[in-house]
């Protein structure tokens, strides 16, 4: 086994003699940076397939098998969607959709849309690929729990989609599975279908927290000479953040799944009072459903913010690129991030606000959710001023970051209107709701998705994506998405309410079915132009423009790895040494408008560059 | 801990040096193992479980109407003719104690590279660890005995015998999972793998007494939880 | 890893401090199992088993857990977070209670 | 260039369908009005802002695209500008946070004079009950609930006798004078949702839970079910008849209070008996 180590290399190269200019003696010197604190990681080379690239230690290759996955999954539940919105638009061309259907549909789409594919892709996908790269470690500090993160992630993505097959099909009880009636018959899939969901999820929780764990501990402690905190790029403290949510949130979600479980196979009554059901009075008795509600967004709320905030990082650091300007006001995003991820805890009971929850509360959350909206504001100003005055590349990455801007914007203002107690109690379980968290949620983090699949591409594949191509398919998603999420809005004000298999004879009907026509036939296009992008990585990967070391001139460490794309241990024989921020671009008197993180200062002596 | 250095990094106390070990680079938690840590982040999770089931407890049982059956008679023995009341919880919450000690000591001899009382203190701990999971199964079938169920309870409430065996159930697994690890760790120890820095099985990390103290860490944890199942559950 | 730690492990805590530890946790159960044997109801009772429960949580944690010895950074990034439990203690005591209250005027009392 | 004219248009778009949209709230037939205001006023602070935010977006993608020769201005931070961004946003928050406020306490106050409701939910429909003479619902229990006694009213609890039963989806209102709906649901989360007189509160199982409003339209409204509840959520529709006082005494006196359901299946027991004497 020894060989599957190169320990003795490494652990040299790390020693603080070796670090050129170093010791404390010249401790004057501008480009010291103190001596390693902990030695260099010892890392497990796969040699046999198996190890390299299926069961692999690798956190880039664990990355990009996240991604695939949640992908996939992604796939499915835009396939539900364009079932639902068949059923909503053209209902005849649907005969088979019973209501049963429609909501086991509904359900798994909000479910997948959610947990398997957004927070998935973000935290799986793109936090193993980008945080050991960012700041400058070997690896994740715990390889070996990283893979079998991934793995947990299969085998819960695999009982999610066995869940179809199971007698009675999946549970169609809404993504937030309220009890009593996820578990009562009147429910599609209220055996088989919720219990493999809640395995499902407990299993995703478990898996998650191995990797969660793994990207706290490496931002925490597994930096390379340097980085500091504040030196690290937005995306890192996105997605940190958004993992400690998710570390303090799960457990909620995974003790209300726990408990529906046992009150569905053991007959306890935690959320379950006494139930008249076809005349007869069920077993149960005593338990309060709104206990679940208020785990469920104890989790749920937080939920949310782990899918925006690594999408608030990521989008900042594509700006910022793009627009070859430093981000404005770093310290502000950060403390920004940091902010909404602690307030995000004391909002969670918004959803609730006509659940019948102690009426009181209505007071507490409507002010806590509206502070929540400075912190994210200001996020919004520093998006824009970063522009202000920059150079800006309107190539692809570009436009989905102003598409991420324009969406968020509106899905955030929505957000406003439902935060505000009063104001929530018409517009509460209507389309008007779906419209806020599709933009702000559905969209708006999917444009920073896009925006980063066409931003770090050349780095994973060594390869540009087509921009023609690319031009398409953000003009078909943006303009398709608005025009399906911005006039749904209005269907919220007539006062439909969500969740409905049809209108039939409602007065309200009659004047939403052309606006459903459209919406739908939006749908299909948008679900559609997806399929433009997984043409253009095939295409890409055998016949796209190499592109080189650091093609965009970013200032991030992962562009500097001594090989593209980089190789397990990322970092060659030595570990980068950190000196600067991650956003010197256009510095007064560079020779060029960016300087690396890793440029010592010595070297741009003459520049007007600001301490960080 | 407490005499740390680190070349180069000069330390402060309180919340100045606070400041500056968040603002440095490379470590936040200056001197803190890396699994060490990893435990740390990881019981601050559980802690989230284990207080979404009390809370859970709390709310459920504030909201019943029907009442609830005194835990200190329900968990009461019947000794030499007299009723003791919580007895059997009072001797599972010493043996805990005892074992939480015992678990100390062994982290004090690991780091001292004391091989033989570490281990020992180690097995120590396991068989504390297991008396407990006896006694709890011991506790589980009294009540079953007397009719108490999942879903019913002949004393009152039925929520009560939920969240019972719900809440001991899941603290129940901690301590069993912890012992089985207690009994693996005694044997790495016996064995020298932490002296000669044998690679573990699955993760190919090598062995190191700092293992001891991150197991204490779970250890003690479970005791911990077990102090406020003790004063909510058994005590309100 | 291995390097760094070794010289800074080598240095424990007198065995001394871990017995007085051990001893406090037997006494202050025990004291809290009298509450009990004693029963003490209403705020009384409500005040010691908060205050046993805490003082052992905290030594289990100050000494057994080393939380004492810790750097502050690691300190608080454990305690903080309990402040969003502690909203959702007091939160779910509101509910509870606005719960007793609706089933108790309706389902039973009524007026 | 088109990147800003079509993001221009977007917006410029936007605020056309807002202005000619034929979909928009229905006419409000309750005291909620001020529920409709506080929505205008959050469309004017909120849409403003999302119309600044995205026309200052195309604005800088018109005047600073790129150029190989211009470079970007070096600006990591701005104190003052920040400072100021903060507390006008703080300001706009509080404007919009204030008068929502003021409105959720009215809603969570019931005026004294209004008349209680008991609105019951189940898989999938609606029936209603008023007190009768003595102004006081009876209470209730789930597991009383038969063909006897369709509210599952306690029977010794004395005021449930006189306790108006209308075992129809459909209820009458009086115009101008609040009503307090008492919510109930005998199995899974409901809601009961009327657009027009915007309130809305879930009914679950366990507990009773409330609303107010005051009616202020006669005429006929559409009962949604709000709540998802199962497979017939959608199909769970009720209405309301909203009426003036003189029709709405007519109504109340046509229906069957508890007792005189209790007297009617006492007669039709005694028939019975009487049938088997014979
Ligand atoms: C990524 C996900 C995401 C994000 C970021 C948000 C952000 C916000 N959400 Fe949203 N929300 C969801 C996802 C998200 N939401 C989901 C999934 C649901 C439904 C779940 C379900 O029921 O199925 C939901 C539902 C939901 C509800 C419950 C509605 C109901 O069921 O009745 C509420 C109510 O308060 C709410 C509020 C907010 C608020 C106030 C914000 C704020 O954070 C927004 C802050 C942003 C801005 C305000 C924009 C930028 C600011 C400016 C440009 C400054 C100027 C602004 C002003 C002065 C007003 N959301
Ligand atoms: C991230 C979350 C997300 C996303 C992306 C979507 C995407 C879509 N959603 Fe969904 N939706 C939810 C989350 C999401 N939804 C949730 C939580 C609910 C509530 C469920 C409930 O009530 O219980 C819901 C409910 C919901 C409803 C309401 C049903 C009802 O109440 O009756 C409708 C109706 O039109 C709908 C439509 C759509 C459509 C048309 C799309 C899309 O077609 C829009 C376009 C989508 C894309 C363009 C993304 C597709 C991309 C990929 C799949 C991956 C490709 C990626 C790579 C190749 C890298 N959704
Ligand atoms: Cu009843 Cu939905
Ligand atoms: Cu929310």
């Amino acid at each position: 086994m020894s060989e599957d180590f190169n320990d003795n290399k490494t652990i040299q190269a790390q020693s603080s003699e070796a670090i050129s200019g170093g010791g404390s003696g010249i401790a004057t010197d501008a480009d010291y940076v103190r001596p390693a604190e902990v030695a260099d990681q010892d890392l497990y080379h796969g040699h046999s397939f198996i190890t390299k690239w299926i069961f692999c230690q690798d956190a880039k290759v664990i990355g990009v098998q996240y991604f695939l996955l949640a992908t996939f999954t992604g796939i499915i539940g835009l396939i539900l969607s364009w079932l639902m919105r068949l059923q909503l638009g053209f209902p005849e061309l649907v005969p088979f959709m019973t209501a049963e259907h429609y909501y086991q549909f509904v359900t798994m789409h909000g479910m997948i849309m959610v947990v398997y594919f957004l927070t998935a892709l973000f935290l799986g996908g793109f936090g193993n690929y980008l945080i050991p790269l960012m700041v400058g470690a070997r690896d994740m500090v715990f390889p070996y729990l990283n893979m079998v993160s991934f793995w947990s992630f299969f085998v819960a993505v695999g009982v999610l989609l066995a869940s179809f097959f199971v007698p009675g099909g999946p549970t169609g009880s809404g993504w937030t599975l309220y009890p009593p009636q996820a578990i009562l018959e009147g429910t599609p899939g209220s055996g088989w279908g919720i219990m493999l969901m809640c395995i499902s999820l407990i299993l995703f929780v478990a898996g998650f927290t191995m990797g969660g764990l793994n990207y706290l501990i490496t931002v925490l402690q597994a930096r390379t000479r340097g980085m500091t905190l504040m030196r690290m790029p937005l995306t890192v403290w996105g997605i940190f953040t958004a993992t400690v949510l998710a570390m303090l949130a799960f457990p909620a979600l995974l003790v209300g799944a726990l408990m529906m479980s046992l009150d569905n196979v053991l007959g306890t009554s935690f959320f379950m009072p006494t139930i008249l059901k076809a005349g007869e009075v069920l077993e149960y008795g005593g338990g309060s459903p709104i206990l679940f509600q208020h785990l469920f967004w104890f989790f749920g709320h937080p939920e949310v913010y782990i899918v925006a905030l690594p999408a608030f990082g990521i989008i900042s650091d594509l700006i910022s690129v793009h627009a070859r300007k430093n981000i404005f006001g770093y310290r502000m995003m950060v403390w920004a991030i940091v902010g909404i991820g602690a307030l995000s805890f004391f909002v969670w009971a918004h959803h609730m606000y006509v659940s019948g929850m102690n009426p009181w509360f209505g007071f507490f959350f409507a002010t806590t959710t509206l502070i929540i909206a400075v912190p994210t504001a200001m996020k919004v100003y520093n998006w824009i001023l970063t522009l202000w005055r920059g150079n800006i590349r309107l190539n692809t990455v570009m436009l989905w970051c102003l598409g991420f801007i324009v969406t968020f914007v509106n899905g955030g203002i929505t957000g406003i209107f439902l935060g505000n107690v009063s104001v929530d109690v018409p517009l509460s379980d209507t389309y008007f709701v779906i419209a806020h968290f599709h933009m702000v949620m559905g969209i708006a983090p999917l444009m920073v998705i896009m925006g980063a699949v066409y931003h770090w591409f050349p780095l994973v594949a060594g390869r540009f994506l087509d921009e023609k191509l690319g031009k398409w398919h953000f003009w078909l998603t943006f303009l398709g998405a608005y025009s399906i999420y911005f006039p749904m809005h209005y269907l919220g004000f007539i006062g439909v309410p969500r969740r409905y298999f049809e209108m039939y004879d409602s007065p309200y009907v009659t004047s939403a079915v052309g606006m459903n026509e459209f919406i739908s036939l939006a749908a299909f296009i948008v679900g559609a132009a997806q399929f433009i992008l997984i043409y253009n990585i095939i295409k890409t990967l055998k016949t796209g423009k190499p592109a080189g070391h650091n093609p965009w001139q970013a200032c991030s460490l992962e562009w500097l790895t001594p090989t593209v794309p980089p190789e397990h241990g990322n970092w060659g024989d030595r570990l980068p040494t950190v000196h600067r921020w991650a956003y010197d671009f256009s510095v007064p008197g560079a020779k060029e408008d960016f300087i690396t993180q890793t440029t010592p200062p010595s070297e741009v002596a003459h520049t007007k560059v600001e301490k960080t | 801990m407490s005499d740390l250095k680190i070349e180069g990094y000069e330390f402060k106390p309180g919340f100045k040096g606070m400041a500056k070990d968040t603002g440095s680079d490379q470590t936040m938690f200056k001197g803190v193992h890396w699994g060490k840590a990893m435990m740390w982040i990881f019981l601050l999770s559980d802690t989230f479980i284990f207080s979404c089931f009390l809370i859970s407890y709390m709310k459920g049982r504030g909201s019943t109407i029907i009442d609830w059956p005194n835990p200190s008679e329900v968990f009461g023995l019947h000794v030499f003719g007299v009723d003791v009341p919580l007895l059997l919880i009072a001797i599972m919450t010493f043996v805990l104690i005892t074992s939480s000690g015992t678990m100390a000591l062994a982290v004090k001899y690991g780091y001292e590279k004391n091989k033989k009382m570490c281990g020992w203190l180690i097995l120590a701990t396991a068989i504390g660890g297991l008396t407990f999971v006896g006694m709890q199964a011991f506790e589980w079938g009294k009540l079953i005995h007397e009719g108490v169920r999942p879903w019913e309870n002949p004393f009152g409430a039925p929520q009560f015998g939920s969240f019972f065996f719900m809440i001991t159930g899941f603290h129940g697994t901690h301590v069993s999972i912890g012992v089985i690890f207690l009994f693996i760790y005694a044997y790495k120890t016996f064995a020298g793998h932490y002296d000669e820095g044998k690679r573990g099985w699955f993760t190919t990390m090598k062995g190191d007494y700092v293992e001891i103290e991150i197991l204490g860490l779970y250890w003690h944890f479970v005791d911990l939880v077990w102090v406020f199942i003790f004063a909510f559950f058994y005590l309100w | 890893m291995d390097k760094t730690k070794k010289q800074e492990q080598t240095s424990t805590h007198k065995i001394g401090i871990y017995l007085w530890i051990w001893g406090l946790l037997f006494v202050l159960s025990f004291f809290s199992y009298m509450v009990d044997w004693y029963q003490f109801q209403g705020m009384l009772r409500w005040s010691l088993i908060l205050f046993f429960m805490f003082l052992k949580a905290g030594l289990i944690m100050a000494f057994f857990m080393h939380l004492y010895w810790e750097r502050y950074a690691l300190v608080n990034v454990l305690l903080w977070p309990m402040t969003a439990i502690a909203c959702f203690i007091f939160l779910m005591v509101a509910e509870f209670e606005y719960t007793v209250f609706t089933r108790f005027f309706y389902f039973v009392v009524g007026g | 260039m088109h990147v800003g004219i079509i993001f221009f248009l977007v917006i410029l778009g936007s605020v056309l369908f807002h202005i000619f949209t034929p979909w928009y709230w229905t006419d409000v037939a309750s005291n909620w009005g001020g529920m409709d205001d506080t929505i205008t006023l959050t469309f004017w602070i909120g849409g403003g802002v999302f119309i600044a935010v995205c026309l200052f977006m195309v604005y800088c993608v018109f005047k600073f695209s790129y150029k190989k020769e211009r470079k970007a201005e070096y600006k990591p931070e701005d104190k003052k500008l920040e400072k100021i961004l903060t507390w006008a946003t703080t300001l706009g928050v509080a404007a919009l946070l204030a008068p929502g406020l003021i409105i959720w306490n009215q809603y969570v106050n019931v005026p004294k004079n209004a008349i209680e409701i008991d609105v019951m939910a189940w898989q999938w429909g609606w029936q209603y009950r008023l007190p009768g003479e003595d102004g006081k619902l009876g209470t209730t229990k789930v597991v009383n609930i038969n063909d006897d006694n369709p509210f599952g009213i306690n029977l010794d609890d004395p005021f449930g006798n006189d306790d108006v039963m209308i075992q129809s989806d459909v209820i009458n209102l009086e115009n101008n004078r609040p009503v307090k709906i008492l919510l109930r649901s005998v199995d899974v989360l409901h809601n009961w949702y009327v657009p027009q007189f915007r309130a809305k509160m879930d009914a679950v199982p366990g507990i009773v839970t409330y609303y107010w409003f005051e009616p202020n339209k006669t005429g006929e409204f559409e009962v949604l079910c709000a709540e998802y509840c199962g497979v017939g959520h959608y199909a769970m529709r009720g209405g309301v008849e909203v009426q003036d006082k003189q029709d709405y005494d007519n109504w109340l006196q046509q229906q069957e209070t508890f007792s005189d359901l209790i007297a009617k299946q006492k007669i039709l027991e005694n028939e019975k008996t009487k049938l088997a004497k014979k």
